[in-house]
């Protein structure tokens, strides 16, 4: 763990982590692949925004409405920055992940990209979110869906790669929200490029994880989502590069996406605003601005580095429980901080339940990624989740509660 | 939210000797439920006999709640009319949506009284409920399908 | 004005209404059609969620996310109350009105509601948010759209009535963001119903300032947005009859909406879900909750009526000064709090810039309505906009500041 | 920010009686710009003699703001070479954006520096730079023609 990280300084700023749970017992949080908790800082952010700036943006020219237009598109400004885009307008605010991955699938099924006998490669560790409108944009348009498979070990199966000439769409995540796995992204973009075809990433868990560098990865496409990297609910972000996102069509229509309206017909502004129909994620984008703030004050090298300390302790500690499988990558290598596991005798949800009695949140359920379960033939795991300010004290209440639980299930 | 209170004894015993679990050949209706939450499924079938529910056969992927349930809802429910099925899953359904408030009666729900404490956790009334509702739905295509078959013959 | 409602009390709950701008003068809001501001209520309410309970909703079974999906569907349960909804789970929650209407014209089309020689009926007076949508159904399934025009009144042309046997869809507004007419909605969805189309209402400025009843309007669909009913942005409401919602396909793909996912195919939840692909809005349904809460703690009859009294007085005020010309209805009739006028010789630009000057907020340009703007031959107005904390001081600041404009532009 | 700051004795001048108003025939490029926030529009020609920028005719609906500058684009540019008139343009762009902190150099801008004070109303920048947007588009497509007509005579 980097010197500089001091995570009890970290945990200060999360009033949530001082919370007491039924029977007294302190909150153990170790469900952040599912959300995040937000620092003090975003909390009062949304909180002056809406107490002394808040107004419509782009559209008012009073006092407050240009305070508000310039907080909001300051929040855009360092989403950019964050993860490196070259223009600030390659920024589109979504109201989530999904809804970014949508508007993709949409766009470029109403702008022709993809026809009967063409391809989209997705793979078989995606959250529902990359699969769902894939499936509806080939059953739309005649394509047909494709997928990389998983190792044994819950890695891509790179061997056999579906990506071929008639391929038009690869989208892959960056990092598994439930087997972990880091995939190789950068490859995979160059593969879609070499065979002309988009290339979107599914950087949910990676933007909050690992430093994130866009001309790096040269990808099309990259969406991700402000409620897991210490940002408020009800906003996402699709990155796009600009060239492409202004030769592709409207997704939603109506107000700030319009150049002109007249009844019979409409024009529509450059982007990011023609993605971005209605009154935008005001105070939410003000908030993710104060997210990336936070992120980039802490340094995501740090929060990688912390990240990875933590779940080299916890793999390290939950494999020494027998019984306990852990499904996806059991090195902490080229791996996030999510780790699912079964546990023999206890369904998954019984675990988190008696996890839970021990003060210890965590997941249990398909974690929106049932074909990654079936690769593993279990229907459902319990998921432990880290983040930047969870600490190795955690990890043990984890492994002791799990033992516990081992105890009162007999098994 | 004593997690005792959940984990009856009698709920233990249900989820680790499932009574008439498995599917049997036959069955006059068969249907898939599955919690979305969570992934858990069940494929039950109703076998019936005129109006009386013969058997109650099914296949659960689930957890302790979810398993014990479809064992209660064998032994309350088979043997007994489709009308009097259903009387006594209304009853379930209402101590289980009950938040804690509804006192069951044992007379009706035996075994399933022990799902009382199922009701504090919200997040678990689906699991208890998911064999309830598969059989519900079951009754109601193998009635259906009985009716029909009536009025064609 | 009723006698129980006390405007400066209301006040107190809004702290920017405090706010001094530039030169030291008081903040006068009349910009409330763009967006409401926000009671600490409100805000409150968010931060609550945040610092204390915050975790992701349906899939968490810990002790936080069952606090978390509680307060979250108690936001779905208060929104359903709060519009006399028959049950809460016709309530979907979007992020704003705008993607409301967006989903209802997309599953609308998707379920082949609309085709070539069939027509959608819309008016002249709609927001942007609520023509293109149309018209890009319109271009995506061959169907036409046809509109009411107005009256020079500013109401909707009801003797030539575009409603016919080849009309699919009727989508108006309920009250108009820049005319301020309120339309005789009931009637509309009558009209429609009798020749079997469906009916979907724009609510977005209805909702906000009189009392909804759903079952006398008899719509098929409603729509509305948080922020301007003193909600929080990133979440709109689209209701819809169970039954209806229940039959129609999907509109974005991912996680929360789905029932079962393989690779093959995916099947989906009932509704909402359905509807509510990926991370909901959640601390926004909070906010969302405690808005309606603080509008029924008011009673949305006294709130209809201050609106009603300070429009009264602000129209009286208006039209007497010479060279004004109020754009929209000029008796305080069926009328909501939106004024929009035109001043000879300044244009609405430099109007609002003058105001702005005294610290009077108003909006001037088209206010996503370009094809009433047309209708009146005018290109853009000023419009002052009132809501349930305006003063008549605050109208007596505006009417100050015009002619002290007047004097400036020598006009 | 004070407004008067903004509306300078000078603009209210061009804005009251705005230099080269009205569309004239003939023009070696038409455009139709719009500013979307507040329906703002301009249609712009411009007429070339050669490298030169021999006219600059318009039909302008909007503020005081983007009426003023369009009188003050066709004193500082008509007359000029294109190549000129872009320089004016950086420069007369440099100032809009500057937020304030950009000192306007009057050589080049003459009437233009009165737009200093714009700079400071985010706001009102659009309005300041519409028509000059739809110079720069319009000289653009004319001398694009110019050099396609060239070579292909
Ligand atoms: C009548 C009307 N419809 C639709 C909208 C769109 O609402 P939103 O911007 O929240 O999508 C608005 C508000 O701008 C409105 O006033
Ligand atoms: C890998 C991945 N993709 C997509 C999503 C969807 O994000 P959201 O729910 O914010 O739309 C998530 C989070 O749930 C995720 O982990």
């Amino acid at each position: 763990m980097a010197a500089t990280y001091d995570v009890a300084q970290v945990r200060d700023d999360f009033p949530i982590l001082q919370r007491r749970l039924a029977g007294d017992l302190p909150l153990v949080y170790l469900d952040s692949a599912n959300t995040s908790q937000k620092p003090r800082q975003v909390v009062d952010a949304i909180d002056a925004h809406y107490l002394a700036h808040n107004a419509n943006v782009a559209r008012a020219m009073h006092q407050l409405g240009a305070e508000a237009s310039e907080a909001f598109e300051l929040g855009r400004t360092k989403v950019a920055g964050f993860i490196g885009a070259n223009r600030r307008e390659e920024v589109v605010f979504t109201k989530n992940a999904s809804e970014a991955l949508n508007l993709v699938a949409r766009v470029l099924g109403d702008a022709g990209a993809v026809g009967p006998g063409d391809e989209i490669v997705i793979s078989q560790m995606e959250h529902h979110s990359n699969i769902v409108p894939w499936q509806l944009l080939a059953e739309r348009t005649g394509a047909t869906l494709r997928w990389f498979g998983l190792t044994p070990e819950g890695r891509l199966d790179l061997e056999n790669d579906p990506i071929g000439e008639r391929t038009k769409i690869v989208a892959v995540t960056w990092v598994s929200n439930m087997l972990g796995t880091i995939n190789p992204v950068a490859d995979l973009v160059a593969r879609a490029k070499a065979v002309g075809a988009y290339s979107v990433v599914d950087a949910s868990q990676a933007v909050p994880q690992v430093p994130v560098d866009l001309a790096a990865l040269d990808a099309d496409f990259v969406a991700f989502t402000g409620h897991k990297m210490v940002g408020p609910t009800g906003i996402g972000v699709l990155w796009g590069r600009y060239d492409l996102l202004a030769s592709l069509p409207p997704f939603l229509g109506g107000g700030e996406m319009i150049e002109t309206v007249t009844m019979e017909r409409s024009t529509f502004a450059a982007p990011p605003a023609r993605f971005e129909a209605g009154t935008p994620p005001i105070a939410q984008a003000v908030g993710l601005g104060a997210a990336v703030d936070y992120l980039s004050s802490l340094g995501m090298e740090n929060v990688a580095a912390h990240e990875q300390a933590v779940t080299a302790y916890a793999l390290e500690r939950l494999l020494e429980i027998d019984g306990l499988t852990v499904v996806g990558p059991t090195e902490p290598v080229d791996r996030g901080g999510a780790i699912s596991f079964t546990l023999d005798g206890v369904h998954p949800h019984d675990v988190a339940q008696l996890l839970d009695s021990k003060g210890v949140a965590v997941r249990a359920g398909h974690h929106c990624a049932k074909p990654a379960h079936a690769c593993f033939g279990v229907q459902s795991t319990t998921r432990a989740s880290f983040y930047l300010y969870t600490t190795e004290a955690e990890i043990d209440a984890l492994v002791a509660a799990i033992w516990h639980t081992k105890k009162y299930f007999g098994a | 939210m004593n997690v005792d209170a959940l984990y009856q004894e009698i709920i233990l015993d249900h989820y680790k000797r499932p009574h008439g679990a498995g599917l049997r050949d036959g069955g006059d209706a068969e249907v898939h439920h599955v919690n979305p939450t969570c992934g858990d499924e069940i494929t039950l079938r109703v076998h019936l006999d005129g109006d009386v529910v013969r058997d109650i056969s099914y296949d659960a992927q689930g957890c302790s709640i979810s398993q014990a349930s479809a064992s209660v809802l064998n032994d309350l429910v088979v043997g007994h009319t489709v009308a009097e099925g259903f009387t006594t899953l209304d009853a379930f359904q209402e101590l289980m949506q009950g938040k804690g408030q509804v006192e069951p009666d044992e007379d009706v729900l035996e075994d399933g009284i022990a799902f009382a404490g199922v009701a504090q956790f919200p997040a678990r009334v689906k699991c208890a409920l998911l064999s309830w509702m598969a059989f519900k739905d079951a009754a109601t295509q193998a009635t259906g399908a009985q009716a029909a078959g009536k009025e064609s013959s």
